[in-house]
């Protein structure tokens, strides 16, 4: 037992707050949208140059001149601006991005955060996570707890080129929550059928109290 | 001092040569100056150095020219879905300096406005920041990124009037406004040019004095991930 | 989240303490925040830095906090036309710190986008590169010119929807833009809210995100110079 | 005889060239825009904001929300843009402003050029105008040859606070037309009726030929 695809994204969903604007990544992050809760108000950017995107289009609505950060047709809303890339990065570096929502290759116990590049296998680029990780006021990483060998995705220090040092506060996992703190990382909760024990396992990385 | 050109090889004329660096506007195929990118491929110039967040697919966008290998070096934040270009890449035949996105559109819009170099958080502690002078400022560390101006740049604005003034549509703006300012002579292409005086001077996204020639031309605007929603 | 406010002094409060750092927009009289600066004057803070790149006149603008004496030092480009502050800068009562017009808002800007520090060329070799970093760039000397963040910004603008996207008119935009970007809260004063989704996403000058507090109000609007052609 | 402010007005603009973007500044740099020459071209910016400056308005064109750089009420023209001061100053440190038309107190031979302050007397502020003469393209002053106590403006070494050091390229006089070049100032003409002779006596600096 432990939370699958959307109850993880459901658990990242409990981290906004009402008012906040909020930058989205690729994968799990972006099924955070279908579960913010009711009541609160939350304007999602895509860092080509939108606030406010809406969900996808219907065959209707599709426009070629409408797209997200990973290059997926959208629709706009009614609170939604347009501006440019420098603008775009402006908001994201000046802090007025209050989270930003990441997957992660590898998360470190200090908050080094490694999501854009395998040497000699995967060389695609950081696109603009080393801006959002630097600039925004809160990083959130949500991913499986291990990779496909099982081994674990939080480690003690980072193998992979980093996309930023120290940059992540909160840890969001199949098995559970993890603080960045002092000195390691803190178990915030578990999820749901894993115990406390199987957490620490699973974590090769200094877990405190 | 008239602007606007018949077609693209005649707004190119003159400006293309090897070796020369182009600034190009657009994010993945989203906005990207389609018109100017073909009348590169057919003048056959070589050993071009392109600063763009991205490389286009294979067979649309700065892909076609990699395809030719007209292209030296890339300046790009992400060059995934392109499988030419990790091959030339892998192969060594094409150099390739990632910037984080934030930081190019940074650099195009600095180089353009007089701003040799700025400070930046993005990156410290990564690679990106190996060789790269750092500086602390209230107790923070940040990275000095250099100011690019370009040769010249290609951009795509939806529409122009004929002193170059250009409105852009909805996320096709992205990079091309910081890439029209950054380079040296600006060419423009876009889907409609009005006359003088039909744009709203409020609402006018880049002003002309940025654009130095332009054209207009029918656009393929290919969609790259065409993600619909279910209509229950 | 609600950003409109009542009134002025709705829309300060918890934000006016004395000693803090305020940016505002406008040029000379031309799309300042009045009802804001109304606002300052009547919560009596004392103790004020102002980046804004004009004093105002004796009796409108930030004159009117000068003449109570509120205003401890000011960032600007040009101080004419206000006696008043002369009277003060001149008995050593007032700091002024002078800020070529374009370093000015690049500051502002730059302190809004996190950027600490940039490069230019405006003022090497005059008393304004005094005591700043100089460093070459391809044989040219540039000064190193700091970030600016205020704890609030003060804004005025012609219309904004209740997001707190705005737009400006005309040369009423200025400083009003980087002013908003750089403060830490930014309370803006405009002509009209509209309704959210009657503003074209398109032709947004500033963003909501920019905007934390929002009022609506009647101005003055006071022409500094009233400047008239002859028609024959 | 000499020139007076309105023939120094329509020398200066014989400096204007087709397409080109030009700024002017407060006093007889203003006048110039009513001497471009026929078949020309020129887009004028106001640094607060605009490209295309028109006249001053009629009463029922004013505009409080409408004025130029010298905080005058003025008119649109149908190729007008506005923009915010980080966009147009970005424009003139670009470069992208062929040439600025400016008065001044003082030029040395060097091309130093002091036009913002008289200490002690004088404190209004520089306002746009380091950032003009350190960006644009080509810097020509307009001023008269003397000040009030009839001695000359143009000197071996500025005495007032600088505006910017080497930024001038000509000096347009009611005395004539002066080039600054390698070693000082070349005569590049001489007003209606005013000899070489006159032109060198007046001028407390290096000419060169």
């Amino acid at each position: 037992m432990a939370w699958d695809r959307n109850q993880m994204a459901a658990r990242a969903a409990h981290e906004l707050q009402d008012g906040w604007y909020v930058n989205l990544g690729i994968g799990i992050p972006t099924l955070v949208s279908n579960y913010i809760p009711k009541g609160i108000e939350v304007t999602l950017q895509s860092e080509n140059g939108m606030l406010g995107m809406g969900p996808f289009p219907t065959e209707q609505e599709l426009d070629s001149d409408l797209i997200n950060a990973g290059k997926q047709t959208i629709t706009e809303l009614p609170q939604t601006s347009y501006f440019d890339s420098a603008q775009s990065f402006g908001m994201i570096r000046g802090g007025k991005i209050a989270m930003a929502i990441l997957g992660a290759m590898e998360v470190s116990e200090a908050g080094d955060l490694a999501n854009w590049m395998i040497p000699g296998k995967l060389v695609k680029g950081m696109g603009g996570a080393m801006d959002l990780v630097a600039g925004v006021g809160r990083v959130v990483v949500v991913m499986d707890h291990t990779n496909k060998h099982g081994d674990s995705k939080i480690l003690k220090e980072c193998t992979l080129p980093l996309t930023g040092k120290a940059v992540v506060n909160r840890i969001i996992t199949n098995l559970g929550v993890l603080d960045v703190v002092d000195g390691g990382l803190k178990i915030v909760e578990t999820a749901d059928g894993v115990t406390r024990e199987e957490l620490v396992e699973s974590t090769k990385a200094t877990i405190v109290t | 001092m008239k602007k606007v050109f018949n077609n693209a090889e005649a707004a190119l004329s003159g400006l293309l040569k090897d070796d020369i660096f182009i600034a190009a506007g657009g994010f993945g195929l989203c906005g990207i100056p389609e018109l100017l990118l073909n009348a590169i491929r057919e003048s056959k110039v070589k050993n071009l150095t392109f600063a763009s967040n991205n490389a286009g697919v294979d067979d649309f966008g700065i892909g076609i020219l990699l395809q030719t290998k007209q292209v030296r070096k890339m300046i790009s934040s992400y060059v995934g879905e392109n499988a030419e270009f990790m091959r030339q890449y892998l192969s060594g035949e094409l150099e390739l300096e990632f910037n984080p996105q934030g930081t190019l559109a940074e650099r195009m819009r600095a180089g353009g406005s007089g701003i040799p170099a700025f400070y930046t958080k993005t990156g410290v502690g990564t690679i990106i920041a190996d060789g790269k002078e750092h500086k602390d400022f209230d107790g923070e560390t940040y990275i000095m990124e250099r100011g690019l101006v370009a040769d010249i740049s290609i951009v795509k604005a939806w529409k122009a009037d004929e002193t170059g003034n250009l409105v852009f549509r909805k996320t096709a703006r992205n990079f091309n406004p910081p890439a029209a300012m950054c380079g040296k002579v600006c060419v423009a292409e876009v889907e409609e040019i009005v006359p003088t005086g039909s744009l709203d001077p409020d609402l006018i996204h880049l002003p002309g004095i940025y654009v130095h020639r332009l054209i207009q031309g029918d656009h393929e605007k290919r969609i790259e991930q065409r993600t619909l929603r279910e209509v229950k």
